[in-house]
């Protein structure tokens, strides 16, 4: 929501996610099954993901804020709220779930953000382009924006099935 | 691929993006001869009709001129000269509406003809072939063409090009679906259009020559075709019809494929394109000497009864046109000037028409729907059709480009490139949902423009707040450095205790006098009670401090008049009660009444007594210090402070009165130096009292808020106190100075009192006065350059020789009648003063001239003074021009300074102690030049 | 045992996270980043101190750090949303102390009631007033910012401020505002 | 009496959008023709119940803005709206299924956003997707073309069938639906997919009696129809050319390449062409320039797009017909397609994208 105003904004986001999930997946397939699983410490994994998450968020912040500092001041708070992205975490526990080799929860990773960005910029775009509409007063930002992300939920649906296997 | 003539040859031309085929309504004129307009009763002319800024108006109201002549001037390449279309009376010159989109009033030169319709003078010129490029340029400049195609772009800048030229194109494409006037004017003008281009081929030499041409427009072919048969390199295009085929870059595009990059002018494609209708007036005007003042206007629509194509001289009003073309719709009016895909609405007929103007249009209801009709349609939202964006022709993206106008987004309408929209209006044309889209592109445009402006000044406006905070930073820093030097510097005198050291406390008594008196005046507005506060004030001091009395006097009477100066309500009561003050107070003696300048007495009859004038030559003093210091802010008012203190230390230290003075730029000094002239003086006790009476005029000066004349009668007292000065230095017997009182209460010029006052002078004298006259003169030259209204000046000092009972004018006259004596008495003298006067008027810096030469005549022997006399007038003179010339500069009065050091002293007859004195002068002179120089950068900032 | 281990574990783990973390900010690390300055171009200069700031650059600093944005009066909604944009937060209606009406003006001295005090020039937070003591002042139109600084410390009140007036050059294509001459 | 004053351009060409808008409308016709030749009343039922619900919404929300409502309520978008939802609808719906869905694509995809030429949907095909999936069996209950019916459906039949669920003869729509030999009847795209799954070739289900001769009893005169008159709006110029026919070659060269790999699984390109929506959706809904793209450019890409994910959806896809879906995600994707579509203003180099 925050960051999907603007195209720009948003592509810079997908950018972070991306190297977050990708990082993140690959991170804790190897605190996985080189740390826990030897050790039986599989009831730690959540835990433990987190922790690896909330580093690779704060190194990914510390490198976009070297890289653009303008980037960084868009993205404000929601460059460490990536940490809480349920996405983030789901990937990397449903590596665990799936049974993944590495390179497969690398890829899966990717794919996931890669998905997940093609949304997010989707969306922004469109609602760069609905700052220009006349939307009735009550439903002006935020509210319109989650009925078009209901209406793309719609669309998406379309998908249902498609992958049977 | 062939090359572009090849392809030209062939006819296969480029196309460009989009572009609409609006409903053809040529045919309404175009089969009809072109008219001659008759010549309206009046002639409304603009003086700026192109794109560019206005030339200057030569031409007064009620100036008769012929036709052709030139009514204004251009005085930098963008502006254009503009030239009466008829002989007659220029009637007016006002604001009027022009042919503008906004019907906004500019000035316009109004011509009522006189219906002879006088050509001027005209040279006609067959050869131009032979003629330089340079001398075509001129002449096109000074017929004041500018595009007639309807931009309005001067024409000889376009021509002007370095550029190396390929394409010479000639715009006769006229897309715009109901003018006809180009059409018109190559099939019956077509010679002297085909003189035009070969004009503009040998200013531009290009290697071809392409006249783009509509294909609906078969005669004009037919014609350019015939005439064109035998010139190889000139090529007539038949392009499809198609708007906006007509545009500079469309028709580029069309004829050579090139694109015209964004923000580049066609030139540096090598492409030159000129309208054909400038090419007709390119031919007059180099050939014919006819400048551009008429033109075809194509008066067209179906609500007129005769639409026709018209010569129409420039400035007749739209009504007179269609007025003559039988305009009968009654009702709902609507004139568009230019085509309907363009052109715009005028709000009234009264619009003249200008160099730009190809038509008028008045539709009829059925043509143009107006916007109260029922019929016509409203706008709706976008749906996005993309029509528009098919129509551009320059490829833009219209519905985004309107909803970004709407949302104001101007980074957005940039990157959307905007600015390349030339505003053809294909897009409206094609919208389905009616809407005005150029509309919103010319606001979003206009928007974005001004904020670039505001970008700009906002900008600006940064850098010299930051200046501003730098110099304020830099000037608090250096008031402190020198409060700090100044405290030093008093601290060691008061340890030194010599009796200077005691005047110095008196000074600093007086210091504190005067902030006790600004503080007890701040409290509050009463007049009198500050004068009473002020004056006990004062008495104290004097009591503490019997020495010091005249500074004292100083204090209260420059608070006061501080006082006066900001309040600007001075009564002259009060300054008299002041005035009153300052003079009884010193001077317990009285003659008091006698100083009072009350009573006009100009003869000085008091008996001389050092102590009464000392006392007033003291108020004098002071008045003059307190006009000084209410000119200067207030974070001078410290470093006047110290003003008394230093003067008295020079004094100390070098035995001389002359030398005492001027150590600094306030004109106070001056006076204070005269103050230490007189006392060492002792006869002068009648000058005392006109220095009294100068200082009162001063004060009901500066009582009048009138600031002219503040000014001027401001400057005038300070200057005459140096002039009083010298007078008293040299001596001036009284008996001479009656007669010559005498003799300036009747002349009132000051040239012609010398001349007067030659006949009584023994021979030598007559000699310098003439010197003194020349001076006089060069000094009056100076003042009349200078700001400070002489002229005025000098009238007021007639009318105070004439009126005497006026108090004011009384003290003026006492001021001038020591300047007449002396100059009758002593030429030397009267140079001086001219000297002085000249000197402290332009520069209101006291400069230490006069002291100097005063010095100087004293010593000296009378045959040698003749000389000397010359050379000083001499050196006034050059300082006088000079100084005139230059504004407070410093540096100008130091070399001025150094310059007279260098000449006196080698001129004048060699006596040993004529010559020490001399360069004692001289290093003196240097000194302070130096210091002066320093102390006004510091004050300069300030002002 | 396991316990501790799994203390143990996730100690290790954090610890070597730690110092991949110091490494990147010792390797990452940024300057000051230039949202004063970025600020301070968006405001519009006229240094006029309705903000309660002695000029723009102070303002922006004050922004940059905290202060509300909504304090520009001359810059009005418009720079409010783009300091918003700028900032990240939402925007914000004028501060209702500062609502003013913020039409481009331009002082302007009447000349026959100036006395030249030289009240205004010291005023004048651009220099845009010339004159000297007891000279009459004028206003260089071109380097006024239109912040009516100079209104107040007049003391006979020659200081006007006027509206800039249109010309066919600032002319916002305004078609229903044209003088349309009624003809009968 | 006056001078007034307006900004050029002067002139106008004569069009209008509601006159754009009702050129569309009457396009549809031949396929609505077709379409109640082959399956009865219910379609036309559908239309006009929908034309009426969209009238009534479009001036509730109107009068609620405060805009103007005879002007905006007549411009034919919304009853154009209305008609393509009830097209679209199966012939048997329950007639509360019809009001729901205009109302949600008036109120909710169209006014919401602001209204006509705000919507990022197409307003039919948000309805009919909401309705396909929050009412799977009504929507999925397509009735059977009249011929292949083992009884007579009259106008009343129909009207009660929609309006109660039953005819007057008592018949459920499941009754009416069941084929004379006792098979429940599906569209043909439905047909294959069942089969498909059943393990049957596509060359057997094509001998399904849904099918028919060619590629399903009707359905290809009713896609010929939307044919006919998607060429009459590309003749009138009131849609371009270009995401049509980009849609059309997409789905082509799609179902060709998978009909050349497996010939067993993938039904043929004119199968595709001539079945479900396609028609439909490549003159009439993909066209709508509202939640299209605008460039040429961008709309050959967002026609491919919409292409390639119908192909996508039907062949692997749990849903039989994907144009509507296809249609959402290719509206989604359209401000992108725009955003990196724009064409090269006049004057600037290609690769001076500022």
């Amino acid at each position: 929501m925050g960051v999907s105003s603007r195209t720009e904004t948003a592509i810079g986001m997908s950018f972070a996610t991306t190297f977050v999930m990708t990082l993140a997946s690959l991170l804790s397939y190897i605190v996985n099954s080189y740390i826990l699983a030897p050790l039986g410490l599989e009831y730690l994994t959540t835990m433990t993901f987190i922790l690896v998450i909330a580093v690779v968020v704060q190194f990914t912040e510390m490198v976009v804020h070297k890289t653009s500092a303008n980037l960084y001041r868009l993205l404000g708070i929601f460059l460490p709220l990536i940490t809480t992205n349920c996405a983030v975490l789901g990937v990397a526990l449903l590596n665990l779930q799936e049974q993944h080799n590495f390179f497969e929860s690398i890829i899966y990773g990717f794919g996931a953000s890669v998905g997940f960005s093609l949304v997010l910029i989707m969306f922004s775009a469109m609602r760069e382009k609905l700052a220009n509409a006349d939307v009735p007063t009550p439903f002006k930002g935020s509210a319109i924006a989650m009925i078009t992300a209901g209406l793309m939920s719609l669309a998406f649906m379309g998908f249902a099935g498609l992958v049977k296997f | 691929m062939d090359s572009v003539i090849e392809r030209i040859q062939k006819g296969n031309f480029w196309q460009f993006h989009g572009g609409i085929h609006p409903p053809e309504q040529k045919f309404l004129t175009s089969t009809k001869p072109i008219a001659s307009a008759q010549i309206p009763e009046q002639l409304i002319i603009p003086i700026r009709q192109h794109i560019g800024q206005a030339g200057k108006l030569i031409v007064n109201i009620g100036d008769k001129v012929l036709k052709g002549q030139v009514l204004s001037t251009a005085d930098n390449p963008m502006s254009l000269p503009i030239h009466a279309p008829t002989s007659g009376t220029v009637s007016a010159v006002q604001s009027m509406a022009i042919p503008h989109p906004s019907g906004l009033s500019e000035t316009c030169l109004i011509l009522t003809p006189d219906g002879e319709d006088t050509w001027k003078k005209r040279y006609i010129c067959p050869d131009y072939q032979n003629l330089t490029k340079e001398t075509i340029l001129d002449k096109i400049a000074n017929a004041g063409i500018a595009g007639m195609g309807g931009a309005g772009f001067p024409t000889q800048v376009k021509v002007s090009t370095l550029a190396k030229i390929d394409y010479l194109i000639i715009n006769a494409a006229e897309c715009e679906p109901y003018i006809t006037a180009d059409d018109l004017l190559i099939q019956e003008h077509s010679p002297t259009i085909l003189d035009g281009i070969k004009i503009l081929d040998h200013v531009l030499a290009p290697k071809n020559i392409l006249i783009g041409i509509e294909d609906n427009k078969p005669t004009a072919i037919e014609v350019l075709k015939k005439v064109t048969a035998d010139i190889e390199h000139i090529k007539i295009c038949v392009i499809p019809t198609k708007y906006p085929s007509g545009g500079e870059k469309q028709l580029i595009q069309i004829l050579t494929g090139q694109e015209v990059p964004s923000g580049v002018l066609p030139s540096s494609l090598g492409i030159v394109m000129q309208n054909v209708a400038t090419c007709f007036a390119i031919a007059e005007a180099v050939i014919s000497d006819t400048p551009l003042i008429k033109r075809v206007v194509t008066v067209s629509g179906q609500a007129l009864e005769k639409p026709q194509n018209v010569w129409a001289l420039i400035g007749t009003p739209v009504g007179f046109l269609t007025q003559q073309c039988g305009y009968t719709n009654s009702q709902d009016k609507h004139l568009i000037m230019g085509g309907p895909m363009m052109g715009f609405s005028l709000p009234n007929d009264q619009i003249p028409v200008i160099k730009t103007t190809n038509c008028i249009l008045a539709p009829s209801e059925i043509e143009i729907a107006s916007p109260f009709s029922s019929t016509s349609r409203k706008e709706v939202e976008c749906i996005r059709c993309g029509l528009c964006a098919d129509a551009c022709p320059a490829q833009l993206l219209p519905q985004e480009l309107q909803w970004s106008a709407k949302a104001k987004d101007q980074p957005q309408l940039e990157k959307l490139n905007l600015f390349d929209c030339i505003e053809c209006g294909a897009c409206a044309y094609v919208c389905p949902s009616q809407i005005p889209l150029v509309h919103y592109y010319r606001v979003a445009k206009a928007e974005i423009r001004q904020q670039k402006l505001l970008d700009i000044k906002a900008e600006k406006a940064k850098v010299r707040f930051e200046a501003r905070k730098l110099r304020l930073e830099r000037e608090k820093i250096a008031r402190a450095e020198k409060h700090k030097k100044a405290a030093e510097a008093r601290k060691a005198r008061m340890n030194a205790g010599t009796p200077a050291a005691k005047s110095e406390k008196s000074a600093v008594a007086a210091a504190l006098a005067r902030v006790k008196a600004k503080k007890a005046q701040s409290n509050s507005n009463d007049d009198k009670t500050i004068d009473t506060t002020v004056t006990a004030v004062a008495n104290e001091s004097v009591e503490q401090v019997n020495d010091s009395k005249s500074q004292v006097a100083n204090a209260i009477a420059r608070a006061k008049a501080k006082k006066l100066a900001q309040q600007n309500q001075v009564k002259l009561e009060s300054i008299d009660t002041a005035q009153d003050i300052a003079l009884q107070k010193p001077a317990a003696t009285s003659q008091v009444e006698t100083a009072k300048a009350s009573d006009n007495k100009v003869e000085p009859k008091s008996s001389p007594k050092v102590s009464d004038k000392k006392s007033k030559v003291a108020a004098a003093v002071a008045k003059a210090k307190a006009k000084a210091e209410a000119k200067k802010h207030q974070s001078e008012d410290s470093a006047n402070a110290q003003e008394p203190i230093e003067a008295k230390q020079v004094k100390r230290k070098i035995d001389a009165p002359f030398e005492s003075s001027n150590e600094n730029v306030h004109p106070d000094i001056v006076v204070q130096t005269s103050t230490a002239d007189i006392k060492s003086n002792p006869i002068e006790d009648k000058k005392a009292k006109v220095a009294a009476a100068v200082a009162k005029a001063k004060a009901k000066a500066q009582a009048k808020k009138r600031k002219d004349a503040a000014t001027t009668q401001a400057e005038e007292p300070v200057v005459e106190n140096p002039v009083l000065d010298s007078a008293a230095v040299v001596n001036v017997e009284k008996a001479e100075i009656k007669p010559a009182i005498s003799e300036s209460n009747n002349k009132p010029q000051a040239d012609e009192q010398t001349t007067t006052t030659d006949d009584k002078a023994d021979i030598t004298t007559a000699k310098k006065a003439k010197v003194a006259a020349v001076v006089a003169k060069a000094k009056a030259k100076s003042k009349a350059q200078n700001k400070t209204k002489a002229t005025e000046a000098e009238v007021e000092q007639k009318a105070v020789k004439n009126n005497i009972s006026n108090v004011q004018k009384s003290g003026d006259r006492y001021t001038q009648s020591p300047e007449h004596n002396t100059s009758s008495s002593d030429g030397k003298v009267s140079e001086q003063v001219i000297t002085n006067n000249a000197l402290s008027q332009e520069n209101q810096l006291p400069d230490l001239t006069p002291q100097n030469q005063q010095h100087l005549e004293k010593t000296d022997k009378p045959k040698s003074a003749d000389r000397k006399a010359k050379i000083a007038a001499a050196i006034a003179k050059a300082k006088a021009k000079k100084l005139a010339q230059t504004s407070q500069s410093a540096t100008e009065t130091e070399s001025t300074v150094e310059n007279e050091i260098d000449n006196s002293p080698s001129k004048k007859p060699a006596t040993i102690d004529e010559q020490k004195k001399a360069r004692i002068a001289a290093t003196i002179a240097k000194a302070k030049a130096k210091k002066l120089a320093a102390s006004s950068k510091n004050s300069q900032p300030s002002e | 045992m396991s316990t501790l281990i799994a203390i143990l574990v996730i100690g290790v783990i954090a610890a070597l996270f730690g110092a991949l973390l110091g490494f990147a900010s010792v390797r990452f690390k940024v300057e000051g980043d230039p949202l004063a300055e970025q600020l301070d171009a968006l405001l519009p200069q006229t240094q006029c101190g309705q903000c309660g700031y002695p000029g723009c650059k102070p303002y922006a600093e004050a922004v940059a750090n905290g202060e509300a944005i909504n304090k520009c009066a001359p810059g009005g909604e418009d720079t409010i949303k783009k300091i918003a944009d700028l900032m990240g937060v939402e925007v914000q209606p004028l501060d209702e102390n500062h609502e003013t009406d913020n039409s481009p003006k331009v002082a302007f001295i009447i000349e026959e009631d100036c006395i030249g005090c030289t009240k205004c020039i010291q005023a004048c937070p651009v220099d845009a007033i010339i004159g000297t003591t007891k000279q009459m002042h004028t206003i260089i139109a071109d380097e006024c910012t239109g912040c009516d600084l100079c209104v107040a410390p007049c003391p006979v009140d020659c200081i006007e401020m006027i509206p800039v007036a249109t010309t066919t050059q600032n002319w916002q294509w305004d078609l229903n505002n044209i003088p349309v001459v009624q003809v009968d | 009496m006056a001078f007034w004053i307006a900004s050029s351009p002067h002139n106008h060409q004569q069009s209008e959008t509601s006159a754009l808008m009702r050129m569309v409308i009457y396009a549809t016709i031949p396929g609505i023709f077709a379409q109640w030749y082959f399956f009865g009343w219910g379609n036309l039922i559908h239309i006009s119940l929908a034309v009426i619900t969209a009238i009534i919404a479009e001036f509730t929300i109107l009068s609620l803005r405060k805009k103007q409502i005879t002007q905006q309520l007549f411009d034919g978008s919304a009853i154009l709206t209305a008609v393509l939802l009830g097209i679209s609808l199966p012939a048997l719906a329950p007639w509360w299924v019809t009001i729901t869905g205009t109302v949600f694509a008036i109120v909710v995809v169209k006014q919401l956003y602001g209204g006509l030429g705000h919507n990022p949907f197409n307003p039919a095909m948000a309805a009919y997707v909401m309705l396909l999936i929050s009412f799977p069996v009504q929507m999925t209950s397509w009735q059977p073309p009249l011929s292949l019916l083992a009884m007579d459906i009259q106008l009343t039949d129909t009207l009660y069938v929609i309006f109660s669920g039953y005819t007057p003869q008592g018949y459920s729509v499941e009754q009416i639906r069941t084929h004379i030999d006792g098979f429940t009847m599906a569209t043909p795209l439905d047909t294959v997919k069942t089969n498909l799954t059943l393990g049957l070739t596509v060359v057997e289900s094509m001998e399904a009696p849904t099918i028919g001769k060619h590629f399903g009893v009707g359905w290809e005169w009713i896609n010929a129809g939307f044919l006919l008159g998607g060429l009459f709006l590309l003749s009138k110029k009131a849609i371009h050319w270009t995401t049509p026919t980009s849609f059309l070659f997409s789905l082509f060269v799609c179902s060709f390449i998978a009909f050349i790999i497996s010939p067993d699984s993938s039904a043929s390109t004119m199968f595709h062409w001539f079945t479900g929506a396609t028609m439909l959706g490549a003159f009439f809904i993909l066209t709508d320039p509202v939640s299209g793209a605008t460039s040429v450019k961008g709309r050959l890409i967002f026609g491919a797009l919409a292409g390639l994910l119908v192909f996508l959806i039907r062949k692997f896809g749990g849903y039989p017909d994907a144009v509507a879906f296809a249609v959402l995600l290719c509206n989604m994707s359209a401000p992108l397609i725009d955003q990196y579509t724009r064409p090269r203003t006049y004057g600037h180099q290609l690769g001076e994208k500022k």
